[in-house]
């Protein structure tokens, strides 16, 4: 008699954690938005404080090889020549195939002339591809451009009117035109990965 | 398909039934379970529903080296793990990808001053096709890896020949003229 | 109980071999000679003062003069711990393949220190006697060296895996003409050898970086916050 | 051991089985990462096993003797990298012991949000990827979906997605900014109701149950003996927590939270479904710290004024030696730092929760069945990264 109470009892036992789980599915199917990011088509911006790919405003830097001794991996070679205080620059080159982004290059710089941008797109067939040379990089898109400026000005202590009106020229976000020029973006960049 | 590999004439039809082949190896990659360190939680993160993986045929990580056709190495690869990662490479039927993913796997990461026992980068290894730098890259990093591993696997000829050589190539330019 | 409690009832347990409590350190500690180590461990366990049932970690140490092995044990009962230590002398000329210090294992007391014994083992080379599996734990067992010892020095390759940064790829080399094997590294470098940011290096073209004016770092004028960046 | 006896081999019976040597890992999806086990098997009885370790062993405590202070933070985040923040804390508060210093109020607090954050997020994993272990594989894009909101939550003061390297000696990286303690709560909220639904999709689930209950039973003697720490330790009804025990952030004394022991609800004490029934509250405690420590985040500084220097100048400790140990997701996390003057010290030993709790695996495994092992390895939640450092 037990055997057959615990034969379906188990069948009931199957059926109703079957239902249980199926009605939070059910529920997520018929109320809860789908949370799937469709990249590459669309594409979630990282906050400001992101720790991208670098950038280097080169007429501000002072070849002082500050950033070059903070960093924990030796990622990043730098050469110039000085004459007098012009500088030629050589190369100012950073390693991705052994950087960390751990920004311990930022803080020490003392003309704040290195910035990490919000951009981390950088997969290559080539093995040489992953050294960038930041005197030439121009991986940079307009809003990165903007959030160093926005970088730069929070770090002076200047409220953010620098950053109001670069965006002025920019089109409203989520507005058909901003939404064009983002997918004339990506493809501009996808196409360049390829080549 | 064996011996016809790349020895048919670059034509239309042969291209043609070569892209038709690309595309089908191109969008159903499967890649294979295979975690090593950090990465690993951020390949696991592009399997999740957030960017599921799977709206490019790539979803499903199979168990075996023997069924798929991507390894994506993600995580440090050191002496005494290079060997199972050559071995599982090995194992892996033709056509097969290798995806190298983080900067350890690239070209030895923050281990490659000190590290006494790590490999400075898989392709020492084995040959890889795409590298996805970062520590650890974003998803999105991944994604786009993988979204530029499945062009290469499309542009892929299978029948026709392939211009190999520099001489090759002015052939095939002088044909097209 | 505090530290100076126990090391007096420790004291005055085993006879001999137990050392002054060091209480100007941060952690106080106690040095007990090799020989009275499992003593001292077994009455710390075992006392009903003492309790130290946990056994967190096994450290080995290698410093000028000797190896020092370090045991921290903390009672979960009474809420409190300890730091034991026990040194064996470097003997003149002691080097990492020469010199293999020996320290008796802890091993049949907590099961803890089997592992931690064996990384010590395998990655500064201080031998744990009666330790039931005394083999290598991180690294192959066909390893060579101890790689923590400060004299080691970094292998080129390891059973067919190229370490080197430089190295020619697996699948590139020719296999009818091996390559001539790479010349033997000086004792304690590293793998490669990249300009070191910790070194005094002169920075290039004589600029002084400026860190004596702290201005120049852009420190938002007129704040107190201290964090700068 | 008693299963043991009643599977053994007899040939005299009409169906008998044959030892088989079987190798689970170091490329198996229930391993958890790289981990390698040598197992003997009579069937599907595992008779004797062997851990075999080491596949991610990166060099870490070589690397902190050559590197600076500061510089070694972000390899601490990989080294349990489902839980950097508190890494970084643990390696944090070793260094402001060794140097005698104490990081500011408001960074205290932070840190306390930081760490419980990632606690949680920690937890999500060991949650989800327990569940594929045992077959169910919903819970992992569930628990996958809320760790989104956390990383998105912490990439906000920190700049990274995993590995932080947020928390520095002295204080934090960054100060928050504005609306984040908001959001935070806002977190709190939304996850009380999804933790809800986890525990109707798995926790009570009976076939989780069947197969976790009595599986791996660690007695109480055993796990104190083997240094078990953490969910593992607390699972077989030791209540000790670092933050409660012994305070090593100033906060924790003015907090409210309690700490989740194994009850043995469904089984013995000490089996799986305690160990992560222990895990599920304590992310309901983790939740419960947040709440109380967002309103109370005072005003002032993010960093000691003095140890801002360190960014350019490497800190130099006077001699000395420092253990510190931290209460992690995993258990407690102990840096044990010898300095000797110089800019980095001469040895920096990690005592890796992990790596004390895989111990005990080769005492659980004798005696079960493969499957249950998988159920058991999932059950201590350990990270290789750490195991091998």
């Amino acid at each position: 008699m037990g055997a057959i109470r615990d034969y379906f009892g188990n069948i009931s036992s199957a059926l109703t954690t079957a239902a249980k789980g199926m009605r939070i599915t059910w529920r997520y199917f018929k109320h809860e938005p789908p949370i799937t990011i469709q990249y590459p088509r669309e594409r979630v911006e990282p906050p400001p404080s992101y720790r991208g790919l670098h950038i280097l405003q080169q007429d501000k830097c002072i070849d002082c090889h500050l950033c070059a001794k903070a960093c924990p991996v030796d990622c990043i070679e730098i050469e110039a020549i000085h004459h007098g205080r012009t500088l030629e620059w050589k190369q100012f080159s950073i390693d991705y195939k052994k950087c960390i982004f751990c920004e311990f290059c930022i803080p020490v710089c003392p003309v704040d002339c290195i910035h990490m941008t919000s951009e981390y797109e950088l997969a290559t067939e080539d093995p040489d591809g992953m050294v960038e040379d930041l005197l030439t990089w121009t991986g940079l898109r307009p809003e990165d451009q903007r959030a160093v400026e926005a970088a730069v000005n929070k770090k002076k202590g200047v409220a953010a009117p620098a950053t109001i009106e670069s965006a002025k020229g920019a089109p409203e976000p989520g507005s058909a035109e901003d939404k064009a020029a983002k997918i004339a973006a990506i493809k501009a960049r996808l196409k360049k990965g390829s080549a | 398909m064996g011996v016809l590999n790349n020895s048919l004439p670059d034509i239309g039809p042969v291209r043609a039934v070569d892209s038709a082949i690309g595309w089908g190896r191109k969008s159903s990659i499967w890649p294979m379970t295979f975690g090593i360190a950090c990465c690993a939680i951020e390949m696991m993160a592009v399997y999740a529903a957030t960017f599921d993986l799977d709206r490019f045929g790539a979803g499903v990580p199979r168990a075996t080296p023997r069924q798929s056709d991507l390894i994506i190495v993600p995580g440090t690869v050191n002496a005494k793990m290079a060997v199972r990662v050559k071995r599982l490479y090995d194992q892996m039927s033709e056509p097969r990808y290798v995806i190298a993913m983080g900067a350890c796997v690239c070209g030895g990461g923050p281990y490659v001053k000190w590290g006494y026992n790590t490999v400075k980068g898989v392709h020492k290894i084995i040959p890889v096709d795409i590298f996805v730098p970062g520590c650890p890259p974003r998803p999105e990093a991944l994604m786009d890896g993988i979204l530029k591993l499945r062009e290469k696997v499309g542009r892929n000829q299978v029948f026709a020949r392939q211009a190999q050589t520099a001489a090759d190539m002015d052939g095939r330019y002088a044909a097209a003229k | 109980m505090n530290e100076t409690d126990i090391h007096s009832k420790l004291a005055g347990a085993v006879v001999s071999g137990v050392g002054a409590l060091d209480e100007s350190a941060k952690d106080p500690f106690v040095v007990v000679d090799p020989g009275s180590l499992v003593p001292a461990v077994t009455f710390l366990k075992n006392d009903a003062d003492c309790r130290m049932e946990m056994l967190n970690c096994v450290t080995a140490v290698e410093r000028e003069d000797c190896i020092e092995v370090v045991y921290h044990l903390s009672s979960v009962t009474h809420r409190h711990s300890l730091t034991l230590k026990t040194r064996v002398e470097r003997p003149a000329g002691g080097t990492h393949e020469s010199w293999i210090p020996e320290v008796p294992s802890v091993a049949a007391l907590y099961a803890s220190a089997d592992w931690h014994e064996r990384e010590q083992w395998d990655l500064l080379g201080v031998r744990f006697t009666d330790h039931p599996d005394h083999r290598r734990i991180l690294l192959p067992e066909e390893w060579i060296g101890h790689p923590l010892r400060k004299d080691y020095v970094y292998p080129h390759e390891h059973g067919g895996m190229p370490l080197d940064l430089d190295a020619v790829p697996l699948y590139e080399r020719d296999e009818a003409t091996p390559s001539e094997p790479a010349a033997p590294r000086p004792s304690g470098t590293p793998l490669v050898q990249p300009p070191n940011p910790n070194s005094d290096r002169p920075d290039a073209g004589g600029v002084a970086p400026a860190d004596s004016d702290g201005d120049l770092r852009s420190i938002k004028p007129g704040s107190n916050d201290g964090g700068g960046h | 051991m008693e299963a043991l006896e009643m599977y053994t081999v007899d040939p005299n019976d009409d169906v008998y089985t044959e030892e088989l040597k079987l190798n689970l890992g170091p490329q198996h999806p229930s391993t958890h990462g790289v981990l390698r086990v040598e197992l003997k098997v009579d069937g599907e009885i595992i008779t004797a096993s062997r851990c075999d370790i080491g596949y991610l062993h990166r060099c870490a405590e070589k690397i902190g003797e050559n590197v600076t202070y500061l510089q070694f933070t972000p390899y601490t985040d990989r080294m349990d990298y489902l839980a950097s923040m508190n890494n970084n804390l643990a390696w944090s508060l070793t260094v402001e012991k060794l140097l005698g210093v104490e990081a500011p109020e408001r960074a205290q607090w932070i840190r306390v949000i930081v760490a419980e954050l990632n606690r949680i997020a920690s937890h999500l994993i060991a949650f989800g990827t327990y569940g594929i272990d045992i077959g169910a594989n919903t819970p992992f894009f569930y628990a996958f979906r809320e760790r989104e909101s956390i990383m998105a939550l912490l990439e906000r003061p920190s700049g990274a997605r995993m590995l932080y390297n947020y928390v520095h000696p002295g204080g934090v990286a960054h100060d928050i900014e504005d609306g984040w303690l908001e959001d935070v709560l806002a977190f709190c909220d939304e996850f009380e109701m999804r933790w809800k639904e986890y525990n109707t999709l798995l926790s009570h689930n009976a076939i989780f149950i069947g197969r976790t209950a009595n599986i791996g039973v660690i007695p109480k003697d055993m796990a104190l003996d083997y240094g078990l720490t953490g969910p593992v330790l607390r699972a077989s009804g030791v209540s000790w927590d670092l933050r409660r025990d012994v305070p090593y952030l100033a906060p924790y004394d003015d907090l409210e939270f309690d700490v989740p022991v194994g009850e043995g609800t469904h089984g013995t004490l000490g089996d799986c479904w305690d160990r992560y029934w222990v895990r599920m509250r304590e992310m309901m405690e983790s939740i419960r710290i947040i709440r109380q420590a967002c309103p109370r985040v005072p005003a002032g500084p993010f960093m000691d004024k003095a140890m801002n220097r360190m960014y350019k100048t490497p800190l130099k400790p006077e001699p000395g030696e420092a253990y510190m140990r931290c209460e992690n997701p995993r258990g407690e996390l102990g840096f044990y730092v010898v300095a000797e003057g110089g800019t980095s010290p001469i040895r920096c030993r990690t005592r890796a929760p992990s790596f004390c709790n895989l111990s005990v695996l080769d005492a659980l495994l004798p005696g079960t069945m493969i499957a249950d092992g998988v159920a058991i390895i999932g059950s201590l939640d350990i990270v290789l990264g750490e195991v091998d450092r």
